[in-house]
């Protein structure tokens, strides 16, 4: 059953754990979470068998058709956000479990947790915009709540900052799909983007639709709301925030641009995106170089970061394949090392902090004496961050500066490149504390062994990634969401073959060795 | 039989080894005379040997053929005998053993660079020898020797400059490419197109050896305070290495370059005469014999700027050039031992001692022995119509030079023995005497028994030559009187125009501050910019963001941009 | 197996490094067990590598890691040059570092970032690839961070932000270089020259460009002046790190990139007949230059090796724009040599720093008498570094100065001698303050008075380099010498 | 268009400006909460009304602006509770006005 139908599995696992941890003791609590996040695993990686061996699902909830049902689809973007999904979010679940003592405050965690992983599934598979609004709201909602709970007043008061501007950002996008639908009579995503038609009320849908997921991924200059929340939540809760629910406005918009191929017809919204991102880039980086507390450096990292992601929309061009193709892979995979890095670094600042006590950045002197496990989740985290080699992220950087060269629009070169020394002075700024002479020996906390395979963990898996990143890469195919047609010929037939079979070289060189 | 050619640099160096322990260092130190036996033996037993050893350096090609051997067999002889000297006159010294490793090392240098028949290797042990040398010539640590050692390391380090580049010009152009004998540098030299670079760099580089006017300033400088063995050596046996570069490196008779051969012909003599004047104006014997050498170094050069005019003549000037280097290493040597047997009490009656303080003298002028041999032997060579009429008797008249210097010479020592009374003075250790007196023999006779390739040369007693070679010596003895009355020695310093150049150089450390100054800034830390312009603007934009809810504002407008440009691009 | 060789070569040094990041900071005798036998297995590894290299096998190793983007470790004659150095070198640093950091904190740190460094040298070494060989060029940026700022005091500190800022900033240039490259001759190997070759001539203005880039990004690691800035600075670090830093790791890297970017990407040929050797020439020369008459001028002696570093490196950098064999010879052989003989001259200054306090030129007078063997050692190298026989350095410029006009350079022969003139200028004083000066009636801080010299900890290292540094020198005409490994390197690169 | 769907919708879209106007000016927070409601019912009138073009009544539509209600009152409530919060935490109705150096 549960490898027949994962797709429901996924939907229906969170959402009933959300419920149940909201009824059951404390202890049972733990064991329903862990048993659910096991389901979860399973369920993301038979999926992923299902999507390899049959190709792209789609899947009526409950077998409701559309337009009234509500129709799941499985592609390969989406199984790889649910993978994604899975992965961090299981091991932020484990580092939770370690890291909230026992009281009420894990008594509101679960739930919430739940919820937001519930809305995070619902985002990746869903097929229509409007369930898309859904989801959105609903993972807004447990991500205040989330944000809220440690119930300190920073806390409340990013809380509702972090509120007002979500509700503002889904009311934008519940605008557009009002729009849209009055313009074109259906929600679902494929049809819109067989039926699109211009006029004014697209324009403003899309516009408003876009914002509002922009508002709500915190990008330049709409990423006030984030700093505090993200850097006063609660460690794993900032995990989950930075690495998993700003992807999921983000993973809309590409939806959005691909399929409804604004890419190509709406170059110049593009380029707004790319330069917002450029100055996110720049603006998050200083920001962070300048924060005094630790989860802040971080939180301003992840303004910064975003930045880098939204750089892979004016690189998808309609008039050149390769560039859009290799924009797609980076963009995607610097969200993916972004999720893993991201998760790695603040769960490894957590420690950090649980090792000195305090959030400053100056109290970490010392630390990388006595403290080296828990600073090297922080510099793993951080290479991929950095962009340096090897790592997710700089693959994904690599992919999105090939790209660059291969659109001729070299201005997006210094622009990662220069944001790339940024965030290495802020990662290396916390080094630089870190490693300062400390006037007292060993007086820092140790944090639990558990927390720091958790940080190394994620960390680890960011660096791995730049390792295997064709894997990820390969699931894009399935299928290839950048439609065929607007190819030269061969170009892009030529990439796919990169990605399966071994290249000419690869024969020849393995030849070549024997004398 | 042909890897007995490694014994000759390496028994210095064996002792070395001995001398680094510390229970041994006494025994090596009485045990560095025999540091040259091996050489003089193979020296003296009269094989060529010839030993290639391509895995040493960059493939390394030793040889003894006959020029080699006189040259390996008066070096080995002079610094045997200066060995021998200076277990006298070390004796007591607090640097006594420093001393002698630095002459091993020293000597390793000179005797290897003799044997040596590839660039490699010469210049490794000619490299050897200067820098070791200059440990001797720094001996004792006071003002002037330091002073001396400095010039010195200056100018041999400059001069290793030019051999090298000389060197690799020469190896651009080589016939046999890849080879790194000297006789194919040479002979490459003949034909490079880098061949007026070349032969200025060789010549310059080796000159600062052989003591070649204004790269001579060292000499005067470093003979006397070095301690007399080492002076010795110095002025005797390492003086002549310049002179093996010259031999071996020079494309002298493969072909004339009559502009170039007149031009060192003109060095040279410039070098015989002006050392000669300023030597006797000098007050100390040892700067006397120093510029001495100059000037005797001075000839050798103008009979090798001969046979660029001239190349016919070099095969059989090249054993003039070796007798008579052998010649000036043994006198001179003796010469400078003579110094320091007038500073004991040698217990010798005083005709005795007069009278073996000035044989070396006569033959160094040429009235005697080896010195009316070589100088006799120079002049047949040089009697040749192709060469300028006016360069033997040019060289006839330096003998008058020569003399001027040895009579200031003598009535300096003279001076000395008779300042002090007998019995301020400390009794003369039988060693230097033996060594004097053996040195001294050795200058004397050496020519009669030396290996044969220069015995052809040897000119027929002809009296007429003998009388050619006897007026200059009267005329430099008149000269010498009535300067002696009507003369006060002009005060110039040793090292004469070491001194103007000091001073200018002087003014370059000015120059390397300014230099200093102007980069220092280049790469010190630039000083940390807090709050800056731009980071007080972007805070306090930050801070404008975030509050006062404008995000919803920023928000509106964006959106507004952003439907415009759908609308623009999109759908219109 | 033999084409699992490299990835093995490069896990020992990396699988040390975890390793010893995970023991505990009490385990000394534990931690320097496998710190060593890391070291002399990745010797004996690297051997067995020779001998494949040798009879003409390529062991080689790929991952893709990317679309049409290889991860490639590959044991060619070039690499196993530099690799053989490093692991060489690894070997006298580790155990000079086990003596120097006797009884001070944060080993554990520091031996686990060591050896990490020593990994990504190995990587850069066997790159078969610009994009590998970047990983582990940036890889070397980040393991040599912890080392340089290892004490922790403000100056420190200083110096790593600024090595940071200036090898990071490189690293940046390098990677638009190296970008540009793949994107206009896709994944090249290194060797794989048809690529730059064929390419069309219009595009060769941008080929031009891409070259600058890369030379601009490896430049700063080289210390090629104006990039140098970082090294004087980074001399704060431990002395084994600093001898790490200039003799093997760092500037090498940059050297050896330069060295892979001219012969592997771009072909020698090519390089020549579009005129881009000779401003590299220039450069290399303005830095040798450059870099002695700023030694001259220090008085801190680290600082003044330092800068003798800046000089020296840019001999290998201008060794390979001489078109010929003969250059090539040089520039390659005295990566090696400079190694050998630049450890040396940092081991000794450490000795001298750590044994009795001695940081500054003034107060080297007497020493020699004092601690007479580190002094040997310490002269050996500087007569290297001034190019006399029979120490190495002799015969690296022998080969530049005669490759040089082979490729009709000849102003390079006055470069070489000025440089000679220079470096004999700035390292015969402390020659002579060292041996001839007498010895004072104190030291500024005796810290080591058990031994007559230092303890052999200290000795022995800069006693066996120093040896190696005359030995390649002496016995350069063995074919097993440097100089016999670059003329195979040489022969392959002219005749392939 | 019918003439009715064009008055719900320009009135919707009435009601959105003036819900962001609000959204944008208050400082109070239960303000700004209303303000966001009256944005959403203006965002619901605009999809009822645009679900009139084509005579019958769209079904879609109906369930959107139900689902959407549900969340709207979802949200107003955690809102409230949150602004609730704050106010006995800080006795404040609006939020602090942090300023950074």
């Amino acid at each position: 059953m549960m490898l027949n139908a994962p797709i429901p599995l996924l939907m229906i696992t969170p959402l009933a754990a959300a419920v149940i941890c909201m009824l059951l003791s404390e202890r049972s609590r733990l064991l329903v979470s862990f048993a659910a996040v096991l389901i979860q695993l399973l369920a993301s990686l038979s999926l992923l068998l299902l999507l390899l061996q049959q190709g792209p699902i789609t899947h009526p909830l409950g077998s409701w058709e559309a337009p009234l049902g509500i129709a799941l689809r499985a592609d390969g973007l989406a199984v790889l956000f649910v993978l994604m999904t899975s992965v961090v979010a299981g091991i932020a679940a484990l580092y939770a479990a370690l890291y909230l003592t026992p009281g009420p405050l894990r008594a509101h965690f679960w739930p919430l947790f739940w919820f937001m992983w519930a809305a995070l599934n619902g985002i990746w598979l869903a097929a229509d915009i409007f369930n898309l609004y859904v989801g959105l709201e609903l993972l807004s909602l447990a991500a205040v709540g989330l944000v809220a709970f440690s119930g300190s007043k920073e806390a409340l008061v990013a809380a509702i900052r972090y509120l007002l501007a979500a509700l503002l950002g889904s009311l934008a996008y519940l605008l557009g799909v009002a729009l849209l639908y009055g313009a074109h009579g259906t929600l679902s995503l494929s049809d819109l983007s067989q039926q699109m038609q211009p006029g004014v009320a697209s324009s403003i849908a899309l516009a408003a639709m876009a914002m509002g997921l922009l508002l709500k991924s915190a990008l330049f200059p709409l990423h006030t709301w984030l700093p505090p929340a993200h850097g006063g939540a609660m460690t794993p809760v900032s995990a989950l925030l930075s690495a998993l629910v700003i992807k999921a406005s983000l993973y809309i918009l590409l939806r959005l641009w691909i399929e409804l191929r604004i890419h190509e017809l709406a170059p110049d919204a593009s380029q707004l995106l790319g330069w917002m991102g450029a100055l996110a880039i720049a603006w998050g980086g200083w920001m962070a170089l300048r924060q005094t507390l630790l989860k802040r450096v971080v939180a301003y990292s992840t303004v910064a970061q975003i930045g880098y992601i939204m750089l892979m929309f004016p690189l998808l061009r309609a008039d050149n394949a390769e560039a859009s193709t290799l924009a797609l892979q980076g963009g995607v995979l610097m969200v993916l090392s972004h999720a893993l890095a991201k998760a790695g670094m603040f769960l490894a600042a957590g420690n950090l902090i649980l090792c000195t006590g305090r959030p400053e950045l100056s109290a970490l002197a010392g630390t990388s004496q006595y403290r080296p496990l828990s600073i090297f989740g922080f510099g793993l985290a951080g290479v991929s961050l950095m962009g340096l080699p090897p790592s997710g992220g700089f693959s994904a950087k690599w992919l999105l500066l090939q790209s660059a060269l291969a659109s001729a629009q070299w201005w997006w070169i210094p622009v990662m490149l220069l944001g790339g020394l940024l965030s290495a002075a802020y990662v290396f700024r916390v080094f630089h504390y870190s490693f300062k002479e400390a006037e007292n020996s060993d007086t820092f906390h140790r944090p639990g062994v558990g927390l720091e395979i958790c940080a190394l963990a994620l960390s680890a898996a960011s660096i791995l990634l730049g390792f295997i990143a064709t894997w990820p890469l390969h699931l894009l195919t399935l299928p290839d969401i950048l439609p065929l047609a607007v190819l030269p010929e061969g170009s892009l037939e030529q990439s796919l073959e990169l990605l399966q079979t071994p290249t000419y070289e690869t024969l020849h060189g393995t030849s070549e060795q024997q004398p | 039989m042909n890897h007995s050619l490694l014994l000759i640099p390496l028994t210095p160096l064996l002792l070395i080894l001995i001398w680094c322990l510390p229970r041994w260092r006494e025994t090596a130190c009485r045990l560095t005379p025999l540091a040259v036996l091996p050489a003089l033996a193979i020296a003296l037993s009269g094989a060529e040997l010839h030993l290639e050893l391509p895995w040493l350096l960059l493939g390394s090609d030793w040889l003894l053929n006959d020029i080699r051997r006189v040259f390996l067999c008066f070096t080995a002889l002079l610094w045997g005998g200066c060995a021998i000297y200076a277990q006298g006159y070390m004796a007591g010294d607090v640097r006594e053993k420093s001393f002698h490793l630095l002459w091993l090392l020293t000597l390793s240098g000179n005797l290897g660079l003799i044997i040596s028949a590839d660039v490699v290797s010469f210049y490794l042990f000619f490299a050897l020898m200067t820098f070791a040398g200059y440990g001797l010539v720094i001996h004792t640590r006071s003002e002037e020797a330091l002073r001396a050692g400095r010039v010195y390391l200056i100018m041999a380090v400059l001069g290793e400059a030019l051999i090298l580049a000389g060197l690799l010009l020469s190896a651009a152009q080589l016939l046999v490419p890849g080879s790194l004998l000297l006789e194919d540098f040479a002979r490459a030299n003949a034909t490079s197109t880098y061949q007026p670079l070349i032969i200025s760099c060789l010549f310059a580089g080796f000159g600062v050896k052989a003591g070649l006017p204004l790269l001579h300033m060292w000499l005067p400088l470093a003979h006397p305070v070095a301690p007399i063995p080492a002076s010795a050596v110095l002025s005797g046996a390492m003086i002549k290495a310049g002179l093996l570069g010259w031999i071996f490196l020079l494309p002298a008779g493969m072909v004339s370059l009559p502009h170039w051969g007149i031009s060192i012909c003109v060095i040279g003599l410039l070098a015989a005469f002006a050392a000669a004047l300023i030597g006797v104006q000098q007050h100390k014997s040892k700067t006397v014999l120093a510029y001495s050498s100059i000037s005797q170094m001075g000839l050798l050069t103008t009979a090798l700027g001969a046979a660029f005019i001239q190349p016919e003549i070099w095969t059989g000037l090249v054993p003039v050039l070796a007798l008579f280097a052998m010649h000036h290493a043994l006198t001179k040597g003796t010469l400078f031992l003579a110094v320091g047997i007038t500073q004991y009490d040698s217990r010798l009656p005083l005709l005795v001692l007069a009278t073996a303080i000035c044989v070396p003298a006569l033959s160094l002028v040429g009235l005697l022995s080896s010195g009316s041999h070589a100088k006799l032997s120079l002049k047949a060579m040089l009697y040749d119509d192709l060469l300028p009429g006016w360069l033997l008797p040019a060289i006839t008249l330096s003998a008058v030079a020569t003399s001027l210097l040895m009579l200031r010479y003598l009535w300096l020592l003279s001076q000395n023995l008779s300042a002090k009374s007998t019995h301020d003075l400390s009794p003369l250790p039988q060693s230097m005497l033996l060594s004097w007196l053996l040195t001294l023999l050795a200058s004397l006779t050496a020519v009669y028994w030396m290996p044969q390739a220069i015995a052809p040369v040897y000119p027929s007693a002809d009296p007429t030559a003998w009388l050619s070679m006897l007026w200059p010596v009267m005329a430099g003895l008149l000269l010498a009187e009535i300067a002696r009355r009507h003369w006060r020695t002009l005060p110039i310093p040793p090292g004469d125009l070491i001194q103007p150049i000091e001073a200018l150089l002087r003014q370059v450390p000015i120059f390397f501050s300014k230099f200093q100054r102007a980069t220092a800034g280049l790469h010190e830390p630039v000083k940390e910019q807090r709050a800056g312009f731009a980071d007080q603007l972007i805070i306090y934009l930050e801070n404008q963001l975030e509050n006062r809810s404008l995000i919803a504002t920023y928000f509106s407008l964006l959106t507004l941009l952003l439907s415009l440009l759908l609308l623009g691009t999109y759908f219109v | 197996m033999m084409n699992l060789l490299p990835l093995i070569v490069l896990m020992t040094s990396f699988l040390a490094a975890m390793v010893i990041f995970m023991l505990p900071e009490q385990e000394h005798r534990l931690r320097s067990l496998v710190n060593l036998g890391a070291a002399v297995l990745k010797i004996a590894l690297i051997l067995l590598l020779i001998q494949y290299v040798v009879a003409g096998f390529r062991p080689e190793l790929r991952l893709e890691v990317l679309p049409g983007l290889s991860m490639i470790l590959r044991a060619d004659a070039l690499a196993m040059l530099f690799a053989g150095l490093s692991s060489m070198l690894w070997l006298f640093t580790t155990l000079y570092a086990i003596g120097y950091l006797e009884g001070s904190p944060n080993r554990s740190r520091f031996f686990g970032f060591f050896s990490l460094c020593v990994a990504s040298t190995m990587g850069i070494s066997l790159a078969g690839n610009l994009f590998t060989f970047f990983i582990f060029y940036e890889l070397l940026t980040l393991s040599t961070y912890p080392l340089i700022v290892h004490r922790g005091t403000p100056e420190s500190l200083r110096a790593g932000r600024i090595y940071l800022a200036y090898t990071l900033s490189g690293g940046a240039v390098l990677l638009i270089g190296i970008v540009a490259i793949y994107a206009l001759a896709g994944d090249i190997e290194f060797g794989d020259l048809q690529r730059v070759a064929e390419m069309a001539p219009d595009l060769h203005p941008l080929l031009h460009l891409v070259f600058a880039l890369l030379i601009l990004g490896l430049g700063v690691k080289a210390a090629l002046v104006p990039l140098h800035g970082w090294l004087p600075i980074a001399m704060v670090a431990p002395a084994p790190v600093s001898a790490l830093l200039h003799a093997v790791a760092v500037v090498k890297a940059g050297a050896f990139g330069i060295v892979r970017v001219v012969y592997d990407v771009y072909g020698i040929d090519y390089s020549w007949q579009q005129g881009l050797l000779t401003p590299l020439a220039i450069v290399a020369s303005i830095t040798i230059l450059y870099g002695s008459l700023r030694a001259l001028q220090q008085t801190d002696i680290k600082r003044r090796l330092a800068y003798s570093t800046v000089s020296q490196v840019s001999y290998i950098i201008l060794g390979i724009t001489l078109f010929g064999p003969l250059g090539t010879i040089g520039g390659l052989v005295h990566l090696l040599h400079q190694g050998l003989m630049k450890v040396t001259l940092f081991f000794c200054a450490g000795n001298y720093a750590e044994t009795l306090g001695i940081h500054k030129i003034n107060e080297l007078d007497g020493v020699g008498t004092r601690m007479p063997l580190t002094s040997a050692a310490f002269t050996v190298g500087a007569f290297g570094m001034i190019g006399l026989p029979p120490v190495a350095g002799f015969i690296s410029k022998w080969y530049l100065g005669t490759g040089a006009l082979l490729a009709g350079m000849d102003w390079v022969v006055a470069v070489l001698v000025a440089s000679s003139l220079l470096n004999a200028a700035y390292f015969l004083p402390l020659l002579y303050r060292i041996w001839f000066k007498p010895v004072p009636d104190s030291w500024p801080h005796e810290m080591i008075t058990r031994y007559r010299d230092t303890a052999p900890l200290l000795l022995f290292p800069a006693l066996a380099t120093a040896l190696l540094s005359i030995a390649a020198g002496l016995f350069a005409g063995l074919q097993i010498s440097p100089v016999g490994w670059a003329e195979l390197i040489t022969l392959r690169e002219y005749l392939p | 268009m019918s003439s009715s769907a064009v008055i719900f919708s320009l009135a919707g879209i009435g009601l959105c400006a003036i819900g962001l106007f609000g959204f944008m000016l208050h400082t109070h927070l239960i303000r700004k909460l209303l303000a966001f409601n009256i944005m959403g019912s203006g965002v619901f009138l605009l999809l009822v009304g645009m679900a009139q073009r084509s005579g019958h009544t769209d079904p879609v539509p109906q369930a959107l602006v139900l689902t959407g209600i549900v969340v709207a009152v979802s949200a107003t409530a955690l809102a409230l509770y949150l602004i609730r919060r704050w106010l006995q935490l800080s006795g404040s109705t609006e939020l602090p006005e942090d300023d950074r150096r």
